[in-house]
């Protein structure tokens, strides 16, 4: 598509005579810049602004609601603010690489975007080795970090490092083994393929496809939870413990990028489950939507954002609710239960797609059964907490 | 063999269920109501005028109805109030000359507003103290010399009346009924 | 080698060269509840020793009161323990009563306990949502806190002051209830009642929680009476104990209340899981007590006739308050001067500091805010 | 136990180290010789009527007029729940006691608190540092004849008063 417009660009002079490469060199610079900065950086920006909120109402408060209506701006005006600092580098420092650490992670982050699919036609790349790019380039955060703790000179930030990598290394293998269950069924690693021999409705999502990937979508949550530093597992920069981990030493805009990345990586953590399990950007075809592609990827488009924010807010709903775990026992849940039921997993897809290569109906719709009553039984439990807590009762005539 | 595998999956059970019903109290969060006071600006009316009667800001002396008997000055147990009150040889009248209170220093203990005969000295539902300098924390209470108030058995000056009558109100429903135990050795 | 007054041993084995990392944990770190410092010798992860360092919250209290006389000294004691002052006030009134033979009316020794556990329940809620909070929860902390600003505004009611509540005189206490006093504190329990059962389904029944203090810094009750842990803490070591009710002061003895002890329900009895419960259970033992209080509060008046230059005579004497964080031993000398000779409060965090040393020698890294946070450690009184 | 009992239980082990007991107080106490506190402590502690298993209190008071520091030790019984107050006196000029830590663990840091605040000397205490006030800090503050310095590492300790 890019192609194309600059090819046109060239044909009728605009471009004066610009050599094709050059043009095609700054086309893609500024195509990426507009990507980074009119998509990338917002979703991390409004990720921050809605943890917020969701935090807040968890805990009986507002949230920012100053800057802007509700105070929808406040995450740009935390990141001008963030922008606007002194960076303060320690003096025992390794400058070069402490300046280094926040765009590593952030290369790590963004590159991600690559193959995230929004729509059927909107991708950016379609590559199909397109889950083990994600993985790996998601995976090149963690070098940052541990690079970010060491430079810091500082033990609280070493010991984050430190941690981060024996949590990544140890969570990649279940998240990996969860994903080739997937992987199995589809026989494709592209994001696009995968997303494509799901349907638009539950039963026939690959979570619902059998048991094992039932169980699998758990693990791979848990895992990829793991891996972005999220509670119940966000041992890196665990506050109450390392002050702050590996960003103890960090301040101004390097802070904001580590920061970026921290929110924006929960969006691509979503996005990945939101494609391998929850059904993509599928949607019911409905007459006369697949006539027009533009209506058509916009449905889809939406679709997808919706049930990836979703996985977003559950995340930070997670993380309001559950404490920190201890860094041995992050060790052994781990290796002693996601890593064997994994391992099940695997083995027990490969029987159901030797046994039934076409999925096995009546499993998907009695597995969809049992997620609807999960659900159900999830909001009768709900209602019954609000009706035994009551009104609120207040003394202050304010509130 | 069995025990274990028991226990392998009631820990799973068990992360699961306890993990389950603590999403269920946190989002039943979601539909209730925010307790948040949104101090100063967004509020139908000011803190002040909710606090309760016996709330203990910053201190305040009705000059009209003070006595000059230096009660507070010495119930103070860290010496913010400065009281110089004397008698005037001439008109035979105890003068007060000067009653500082230094906001600064002050703990806000109550203990001066209790053995006060009138309630002249009293806390007010004020808090907001912050100021620039320490000077600026000076409550200087007399201007210019003025007489200390003499107790009469009925109050007449129609200007004084209301005041004594709020401080003579502020010291029954502050101070309990028992409250004016002891002796002033 | 010698860091900031510390040995540092350089453990240099053969082959690989490892050494222990000296760390600073505060006075500045998030979960050191006030001003604290511990140098922690760690290998890895490991802790080989915290060593406690403290004294940035000194503020001499016990020299203050050799300068301000009987009456002066009350609103210092607030400062002593700002998270539960109500103890701090009762025990300078009862040490000076005893000194000074006053009787306090029974109102009067009412309205001091119901002040006491309420002030109970809200320094626990403090010290379980500050646990939670260094264990990695943010929720449960603001839920315990939002219960503990109604505990705040019915204690504004009572006293005028939030948290320096200098509510007791010598001779009983400054105030009576306000008028409509019971029908709030009452219709705050019963809410209050619904929020605890809520408080256990989010925290108390939750495996990570659970697995987080389970086992933690078990404390046995011989080590628990040698370092002599009080209050909770010793109670979590399944030592029945409680001033309360084994040295009856005030009204206790008419109140009927249980003494919950540790049962060790999520590991070893004495860790810090049978701490956080004790608390727990304390509140609710708290609520039964002040609901017994407002049936069976007399009339009267409040405060004893006590001269406003208390002179007692010459003579040294101790009295013991539970407090919320136990045993508060509080030691006047008098020497018959309006002034008193010598007062000295040994608190709960005095005793449960002097013991962190002992605890953290092979715990994780993560589990030194644990044991803090759940011996209820207020850096201010462990200075005063 | 009764106060007089365990004072007589006393006195029959240790008759020359009891110099006076006072059952009449309000707190009945014995001062005891300063040498033989540890004996005397470890004896309470193990002695099988007694059984005083925690130190509850141990503080020191400054009796300038007297001439000596007088510590005291407030014990208790979990067992028997009673309890006794033992009186140590030491020298003011050159305060020195036996430690009872190897006795109750919790003398370590009461120890160490009374050394920082009123200079007493704690024979055989494994780590008799200062507890609350700085290491370079001269003198001892709650002995009666203390007077604060003017300044500590060039900060003024005091502030000008507006009011005087």
């Amino acid at each position: 598509m890019l192609q194309q417009f600059l090819d046109s660009l060239i044909a009728d002079g605009t471009l004066g005579g610009m050599p094709r490469d050059v043009a095609y060199l700054i086309g893609m610079l500024g195509a990426g810049a507009l990507v980074v900065f009119g998509f990338v950086l917002n979703i991390s920006g409004v990720t921050t602004f809605v943890e917020r909120r969701v935090w807040a109402r968890i805990q009986s408060r507002i949230g920012p609601n100053r800057v802007g209506p509700q105070g929808i701006l406040q995450w740009l005006a935390d990141g001008i603010k963030l922008l606007m600092k002194e960076e303060a580098i320690p003096f025992a420092a390794d400058s070069a690489l402490f300046k280094l650490a926040p765009f590593v992670v952030t290369v790590g982050f963004i590159t991600a975007f690559v193959a995230v699919p929004f729509s059927s036609a909107l991708v950016i790349a379609d590559l199909n080795l397109g889950i083990l790019y994600i993985t790996s380039m998601t995976s090149l955060v963690v070098v940052g970090i541990m690079i970010a703790g060491w430079a810091s000179n500082n033990k609280w930030s070493l010991i984050g490092g430190i941690r981060a990598a024996a949590q990544i290394v140890s969570y990649e293998i279940p998240a990996a083994l969860s994903i080739f269950t997937v992987i199995l069924i589809t026989g494709t690693l592209s994001m696009q393929g995968i997303i494509q021999q799901q349907g638009w409705g539950p039963w026939d999502w690959f979570i619902f496809h059998s048991p094992f990937t039932f169980v699998g979508f758990f693990i791979t949550f848990v895992s990829l939870l793991a891996e972005g530093n999220r509670t119940p597992f966000d041992l890196p920069e665990a506050e109450s413990e390392l002050v702050a981990g590996f960003v103890t030493e960090y301040s101004g805009a390097r802070y904001l990028f580590f920061f970026l990345v921290e929110w924006g990586n929960l969006y691509v953590i979503s996005a990945i489950l939101v494609t391998l399990f929850l059904g993509g950007w599928q949607v019911p075809m409905i007459p006369g939507l697949a006539e027009s592609p533009f209506w058509l990827n916009l449905t889809q488009a939406v679709t997808f954002i919706v049930k990836s924010y979703a996985g977003v807010i559950t995340m930070m709903w997670i993380r309001a609710t559950l404490p920190r775990v201890r860094v041995d026992q992050l060790m052994s849940t781990c290796w002693k239960y996601l890593l064997p039921i994994a391992f099940v997993n695997f083995m027990g897809t490969a029987l159901w797609v030797l046994i039934w290569p076409e999925g096995f109906r009546f499993a998907e719709l009695a597995l969809t059964l049992l997620g609807f009553s999960m659900v159900v039984y999830f909001f009768y439990r709900v209602v019954f907490h609000l009706r035994r807590s009551g009104a609120e009762l207040t003394f202050s005539p304010l509130s | 063999m069995v025990g274990g595998f028991n226990a392998y999956f009631s820990n799973i059970f068990e992360v699961a269920s306890t993990v389950f019903e603590g999403m269920a109290v946190t989002f039943s969060h979601f539909v209730r109501k925010p307790t948040t006071i949104q101090y100063p600006d967004r509020m139908a009316i000011r803190v002040q005028d909710t606090l309760p009667y016996r709330y203990r800001g910053i201190l305040e002396v009705d000059l009209e109805i003070c006595t000059g008997c230096l009660a507070c000055e010495r119930a103070c147990p860290i010496d913010c109030i400065v009281i110089d009150a004397k008698k005037d040889k001439s008109t035979k009248k105890m003068m007060l000359n000067r009653f500082d209170i230094d906001i600064a220093k002050c703990m806000y203990c109550g203990l001066c507003s209790e053995p006060c005969p009138t309630g002249s000295i009293h806390h007010t539902p004020e808090f907001e103290g912050a100021d620039f300098s320490l000077e600026s924390m000076m409550r200087r209470f007399v201007k210019q010399p003025v007489a200390a108030y003499k107790p009469k058995k009925v109050e007449d000056d129609p200007e004084v009346a209301p005041i004594l009558e709020r401080g003579m109100r502020y010291l029954d429903e502050f101070a309990d009924p028992a409250g004016k135990t002891g002796t002033d050795s | 080698m010698s860091i900031a007054g510390f040995e540092v041993e350089v453990d240099r084995g053969r082959g690989l060269e490892t050494e222990e990392m000296t760390l600073n944990m505060g006075p500045q770190h998030p979960s050191t509840h006030g001003v604290l410092r511990f140098v922690v010798k760690a290998d890895g992860e490991i802790m080989r020793r915290a060593i406690p360092d403290v004294g940035y919250l000194h503020r001499s209290i016990e020299k203050i009161s050799e300068k301000v006389g009987y009456h002066g000294f009350m609103p210092y004691t607030d400062r002593v323990d700002y998270v539960a002052a109500m103890f701090c006030n009762q025990g300078w009134g009862m040490v000076t009563e005893k000194l000074a033979d006053i009787e306090v009316p029974k109102r009067g020794e009412y309205c001091r306990v119901i002040a006491a556990e309420l002030n109970r329940i809200s320094s626990h809620l403090l010290s379980v949502g500050t646990m939670i909070l260094d264990i990695g929860a943010i929720t449960p902390f603001f839920h315990a806190f939002r219960e503990r600003e109604k505990i705040n505004d019915l204690l504004e009611e009572l006293c005028g002051a939030r948290l320096t509540y200098n509510y007791m005189r010598i001779g009983g206490v400054a105030w009576d209830l306000p008028p409509g006093y019971e029908e709030k504190v009452l219709a705050f329990l019963s809410q209050f009642d619904r929020m605890l059962e809520e408080y256990d389904d989010l925290v108390t029944s939750n495996k990570l929680f659970r697995a987080r203090c389970s086992g933690v810094a078990a404390i046995s009750p011989a080590d628990a009476a040698a370092y002599n842990l009080v209050g909770p803490n010793l109670r979590a070591c399944g030592v029945r104990y409680d001033v309360r009710r084994d040295e009856p002061y005030s009204v206790y003895p008419e109140l009927e209340f249980d003494v919950p002890v540790g049962t060790g329900s999520a590991g070893a009895v004495g860790d810090s899981f049978d701490r956080y419960l004790v608390r727990i259970l304390e509140i609710k033992e708290s609520i039964k007590i002040l609901r017994q209080c407002f049936q069976q509060i007399p009339d009267g008046p409040v405060v004893a006739k006590v001269p406003r230059k208390l002179k007692p005579p010459a003579g040294d004497v101790q009295i013991r308050v539970e407090s919320a964080r136990g045993d508060m031993s509080w030691y006047a000398v008098s020497d018959g001067s309006e002034f008193p000779y010598r007062c000295k409060v040994r608190t709960g965090s005095f005793a449960a500091m002097g013991m962190i040393e002992e605890l953290s020698k092979g715990l994780m890294l993560a589990d030194l805010v644990t044991v803090i946070a759940s011996l209820d450690i207020v850096a201010p009184e462990v200075d005063r | 136990m009764e106060a007089a009992e365990i004072h007589a239980a006393l006195r029959d082990k240790f008759s020359d180290k009891i110099s006076a007991t006072d059952e009449a107080a309000k707190d009945p106490s014995a001062v005891v010789d300063g040498a033989a506190i540890r004996e005397i402590c470890a004896f309470l502690r193990d002695d099988e009527r007694l059984r005083f298993d925690v130190l509850n209190n141990q503080t020191g008071v400054d009796y300038k007029a007297e001439g000596y520091i007088e510590v005291v030790y407030h014990l208790y019984s979990y067992e028997y729940r009673h309890g006794v107050v033992l009186k140590a006196r030491a020298n003011r000029d050159e305060p020195v006691l036996p430690s009872v830590e190897e006795v109750w663990k919790a003398a370590n840091w009461l120890e160490r608190e009374i050394y920082d605040l009123l200079g007493v000397k704690f024979l055989d205490h494994t780590d008799l540092r200062r507890l609350l006030m700085p290491e370079d800090w001269v003198g001892y503050p709650l002995r009666k004849d203390f007077v604060e310095p003017e300044e500590y590492h060039g900060i003024s300790t005091t502030r000008e008063s507006l009011l005087r």
